[in-house]
């Protein structure tokens, strides 16, 4: 028996079978609640904006419009950055790039929600933490092209982002590493009675690799100050969620069998993001242990510049996506609000577009991949160690540097 | 007879062996519906069924030790790792079950499982997309290890490794995949019908394992290559304009010894080559064996062109790559040019 | 923050925290419930033998006193088979040894629950499944001993079995690896449309790695018909089941999150554990998939030749394990049947002293450990392949075979 | 100055370092409370806490990946693997974390934990009890790979690896633990205390890593060893009435290949020795390495003397190891005897 899933190209898309709760309808634990008390957190949906884009129920955080305007725009900027970069890839500018079109809500929600001290450990798909914290877009750009502007020096394939001033660990090409170095890093901040928390991120089909499952051993025993996220954006490259296990239990609930408390919730609702991640934050803060979220979302497009998604999904399964569109829904409740209008959103949305291009034309002015504007090609040799050893600088001279 | 190229080839092969021998089956990650990334399983699915080609969760000790189980069961499992950079968290599977199983319980159970994994870089993929892990394998006892470099041997060595009773790592040139890539990062790019070996039969046939292959007979000095790096060693010995034998091992373990040394004895000479990193890579297990075996009839020392001793740099691939200009460098300094 | 054991050496020990359901009070779902509907059973523990030794409640098995009368000699065989290879250990007879004393239940009444023809992948723990399926104690002997009679030729370290004809897989030193492997020999025999089924079992400090992860994930995905156990005997040699994750949930509740069906059973409870056993073995063979269950036991001695537990854990917790012993509580029931009495069970333990005692002395004929009575030396340069290369033809000859 | 066993020399090593560094954290399977199986980490816990000292679920994946982690936050971990057989687990956090963080991360991000793990056999462990895993790890760039050969060096060395701001596998030759062993599976067992390398300073001090160790000065054969076999080629040594020079190669990576090339140009001829297995062992990149460089200085072919390619067989551990006999043997051969 091998799971299938809903469509494959040519089938009807029905998204009716999924059960989503209402908005608000989700109940919100103390938190210093007993995690064997809120198994049917795992199992349920949290949601805050309903499809008016009022913010209902007790997850309905308590946050700004200044605060929820500058997620509007963070949100934005990572699209643009995303679209600009995407088309950059197509033009042969670079090698490979991947967005996180539709899932842009997780991260930066995310990152506001923790303290600018707290360490992140992402996959590839979390650009918009970096975003959200105020890194250089056009360092992000240099990284890309591996150019000049590369603080990788071109070391790394293009999104594999690192910035200890940002708290952004080192982005791992092998699926799931991080969870655990997470979860160590959190132990680290716990017995050096420091009160800076982790938190890390997978995707759904990662949760198959045993990082997953150290890192909730070990969160669990220890009670690390980590908050551990999945997301589930249904795909895994050409393997929908189903191929992990998503269709035999949710993935929030593989906390439950560690002792973790775990939630589910509506990725593409910023404010439930956003009020689930604190809870967790203020819960591992309290030493209270670590939490496991599912954000339960959707990839709106490929996996990245080198599939091509009509091959395995129905095409128009991004367009029927029950939960809708981060950005339009973050806008609409911000309308709601009375704290904008579509007018401000078009004006914000061509400001956003023009700010992109601009960096985009200056990155470019430091070379694209290929025009050897890189770093000199001796620091290929450096960094390996601490200090070149014999082998190293002997190579490094036959390579002729 | 039909051309192929190595995907097309390696694709033969399986779908020969799943025809032929319904034990035989197919899985990994996006192998089924979608037919990997690389496409090397494409129609697979289709053609016989989700029982015999599926899906896996991305979980590569799960994927070979599942395979190993039904190895015991007496299926004849043929895995996929997306990349070879990606099989370390399948590591202790591979070392500590399928390498010991036979040994361990006196034959009473085996792991006839091949592994397929792509290798090597020359595709800007950075570290994790590059690398050339095989000399790792050839370390554990119990295993065999197999590297193609043309269609015709891809298809013939991965019906051997399948039909094999020992777990066998096969790796595959990724760089090969659709042309003889001869290590020029400029210029065009040929495909595999410029060459002879990418006529493959549509059946079945077998290139044995342990058989090197002398790709080109030359007088003054013996290269020693395998996978990626028998184009580049060939395009070199061209450049050089020296009369360079160049052998294709085409299986690291077990290894052609009996090749290679009466090559290394008839020219006195021998430069390794390949794409892995330097220390301990296979170039020195073959260095430390020419050596023993042709002391006495080696005029000068044994050179090795390699990936550097470091990680594969995405910018500057094609200053780490060993391409044919440092390849025919070391040639013409092995016959004292 | 660390987990701590009840009691570590000159601490009072008190089992009294522990939870145990009252005997017969856990329910017993039809075999083709849904997993969903039964994660109290995860909490729970499943016991048939109450304290005057009857058999009671919804678990209690239909199983002939024939039956439990072979279950009640295995254990004795292997309890005495135990004693003497230990001390032949302790005589310098051999490298090492390691008992599965007060655990014999698991092994023997999971070995009677199945069919022969069902494969299994046991831990180093379980020499009881072989006694119980009439595997020869003389070969079992030859192996501590690396002696001629060694099926395995003395390649491996001692209790290291292995027997295609008797469905056992070539133990591991490598803790867990088999708990995969099974969960492929089910789907293989799945696909093959073969109503065998696999069993395979770790112990508590083993769930931590990763292949018990690869398992639960595979054996839902795949809805694989194999049987998984979990030996929770409290120890992982001097680390008490907490450093597990014992403590913020149960073992069984791990099966929970993969959406599997999981039991938690007294494991000195044979009549429980053939229940359970055979309740997951119907569900298996009807192609409802795996079922995780938690054997809850006692490791009641060191952890093999190489510890001395009395300097990790209070001298008295095993004369003070709440549950029993396996053997004493089968006879209790057998004489409350009416088919048993104390005479018979002391006769019975004599006969079986005697029988294991004689077996010893004819595989010790055949030489120990050390006084070069073993196979071949250059046997050992075979199996290395399925034909031996030229590199092993000349190692051999260097070695002078 | 107290004597000590190579156990006790270790110990000391991370409980200096702990009292010296309040970042010094030390875990792993029964290392916190029981001090561990080989007791090595004896009294840690009690006199360090524990918050510095503690057991970790049986999860080497996870004992690496923590390590890496709070690596990061900036601690310096010292975690161990309770036998070398078991690292496997571990090797993707090893291989693709821990040896490529400084260089993904051209330096912002760094792995400064050491994994100490006993290797190697003559202790009746079969094979999952006696591995010398060291080649492999030499083959990974951005990993350093130690192996003392006394309690001297056991302390120095360690205490050099803890304060390495790189990845270091400290491997523990196990059957030194307790003594000199000399290769003879017979007879008595010396004891530590009879060896001059066992005065062992209580303090702080620290033996370079790439420095190679001239154990006994000779004129004609080098004998390149590291861990037990540094006392078996001794013992080989004295056995075969050769003058030969004895080098304790100390670390593996870096490697001193000066002092390695100085004696081989010396003496022109070279025995390698080691337990693991031979192909792609260690041995074979110093082969490749010193016929490279000694090439014109060398009178006889380079042989390796190392465990079989088998798994280590219980029964037969003492065919399987490459005792005095074996080395001695080899010896004498290389000076044409
Ligand atoms: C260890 C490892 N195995 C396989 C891969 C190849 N790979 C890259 S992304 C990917 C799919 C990951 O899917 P998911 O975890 O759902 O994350 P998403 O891409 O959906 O964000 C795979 C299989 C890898 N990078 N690392
Ligand atoms: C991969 C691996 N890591 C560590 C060990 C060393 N080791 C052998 S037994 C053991 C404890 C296992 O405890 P548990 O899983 O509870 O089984 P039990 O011995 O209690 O039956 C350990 C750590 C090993 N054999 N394999
Ligand atoms: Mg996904
Ligand atoms: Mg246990």
């Amino acid at each position: 028996r091998v799971p299938e899933p809903p469509a494959r190209p040519g089938e009807p898309v029905d998204f009716s079978k999924l059960k989503l709760s209402d908005p608000g309808s989700v109940r919100r634990p103390t938190v210093d609640a007993a995690a064997g008390s809120m198994h049917d957190l795992a199992y349920g949906l949290i949601r805050v904006l309903n499809d008016d884009g009022e913010a209902v129920g007790p997850w309905a955080p308590s946050v700004s419009s200044a605060v929820l305007l500058d997620g509007l725009r963070a949100m934005m900027r990572t699209r643009a950055y995303d679209d600009r970069m995407y088309r950059a890839q197509r033009q042969g500018k670079t090698s490979f790039y991947l967005k996180c079109t539709g899932e842009e809500a997780i991260a930066v929600a995310q990152a506001f929600a923790l303290e600018s001290k707290d360490m992140l450990f992402a996959s590839y798909r979390q650009q918009g933490l970096l975003i959200a914290r105020g890194y250089p877009i056009l360092k992000m750009m240099g990284q890309v092209y591996s150019n000049a502007l590369d603080p990788l020096k071109g070391r790394q394939m293009p999104v594999m982002y690192s910035s200890r001033e940002h708290g952004y660990f080192t982005v791992s090409g092998n699926l799931g590493t991080q969870f655990i170095q997470a979860v160590g890093w959190a132990m680290a901040s716990a017995l050096s009675a420091d009160n800076r928390i982790a938190a890390s991120w997978v995707g759904d089909g990662t949760t198959a690799e045993g990082d997953f499952h150290y890192a909730l051993t070990f969160a669990a025993v220890y009670r690390a100050p980590v908050i551990l996220n999945v997301v589930n954006n249904q795909w895994a490259i050409s393997s929908f969620q189903g191929i992990a296990g998503g269709e035999e239990a949710t993935f929030a609930a593989r906390g439950i069998g560690y002792g973790l408390p775990a939630l589910r919730v509506d990725g593409n609702d910023f404010l439930a993001v956003y009020a689930a991640t604190q809870w967790a934050a203020q819960r591992a803060r309290a030493n209270l242990g670590a939490t496991l979220i599912e954000h339960f979302t959707y990839r709106a497009e490929g996996h990245s510049t080198s599939d091509d998604p009509t091959r395995y999904r129905a095409v128009d399964e991004a367009s029927k996506w029950p939960l809708g569109d981060p950005i339009e829904r973050l806008k609409t409740h911000l309308i709601k609000r009375g704290d904008w209008s579509q007018e401000r959103q078009e004006a914000l949305q061509d400001e956003v577009t023009k700010e992109i291009r601009a960096i985009q034309r200056e990155a470019e002015a430091s070379g694209t991949l290929g025009a050897n504007m890189t770093h000199s090609p001796k620091t290929m040799f450096e960094d390996v160690y601490q200090d070149m050893d014999w082998r190293l600088q002997r190579q490094r001279q036959e390579a002729g540097f | 007879m039909p051309t192929m190229n190595i995907i097309q080839a390696v694709n033969s092969a399986m779908s020969v062996m799943m025809s032929r021998d319904p034990k035989v089956v197919v899985f990994g990650e996006d192998v089924g519906y979608f037919g990997g990334v690389f496409r090397a399983t494409e129609g697979l699915q289709r053609t016989y069924g989700k029982n015999r080609c599926f899906d896996t969760p991305i979980s590569e000790g799960g994927i070979v030790g599942a395979a190993i189980g039904m190895g015991a069961y007496g299926l004849r499992p043929v895995v996929e790792i997306q990349f070879a950079d990606y099989i370390y968290p399948a590591f202790d599977q591979i070392v500590s079950e399928a390498a010991r199983l036979r040994y361990r319980s006196a034959g009473d159970f085996t792991a006839p499982i091949t592994i397929r994994t792509p290798y090597g870089g020359g595709i800007f993929g950075g570290q994790t997309h590059s690398q050339s892990p095989e000399g790792l394998f050839t370390h554990v006892v119990g295993l065999k290890v197999v590297i193609p470099s043309t269609p015709y041997d891809a298809k013939g060595l991965l019906i051997s490794s399948i039909e094999d009773g020992d777990p066998v790592i096969f790796l595959e040139p990724k760089r090969l995949y659709t042309g003889p890539f001869e290590g020029y990062s400029e210029g065009a790019v040929k495909p595999w019908s410029v060459h002879p070996a990418s006529e493959v039969p549509e059946g079945y046939y077998r290139v044995p394992l342990g058989q090197a292959n002398v790709v080109r007979e030359g007088a003054d000095v013996t290269v020693l290559a395998y996978g990626t790096m028998v184009h580049v060693a060939l395009a070199a010995t061209r450049d050089s304009g020296v009369d360079a034998e160049v052998i294709d091992l085409r299986s690291l373990i077990p290894l052609d010894v009996e090749t290679i040394v009466n090559s290394v004895n008839k020219t006195g000479r021998c430069v390794i080559v390949h794409e892995a990193t330097r220390t301990s890579g296979f170039g020195a297990e073959l260095a430390a064996i020419v050596q023993q075996q042709c002391f006495y009839n080696l005029e000068v020392p044994i050179e090795r062109v390699t990936g550097w001793d470091t990680p594969y740099p995405h910018a500057f691939e094609w200053k780490y790559f060993p391409g044919p200009a440092r390849v025919a460098e070391a040639i013409r300094q092995a016959v004292g040019g």
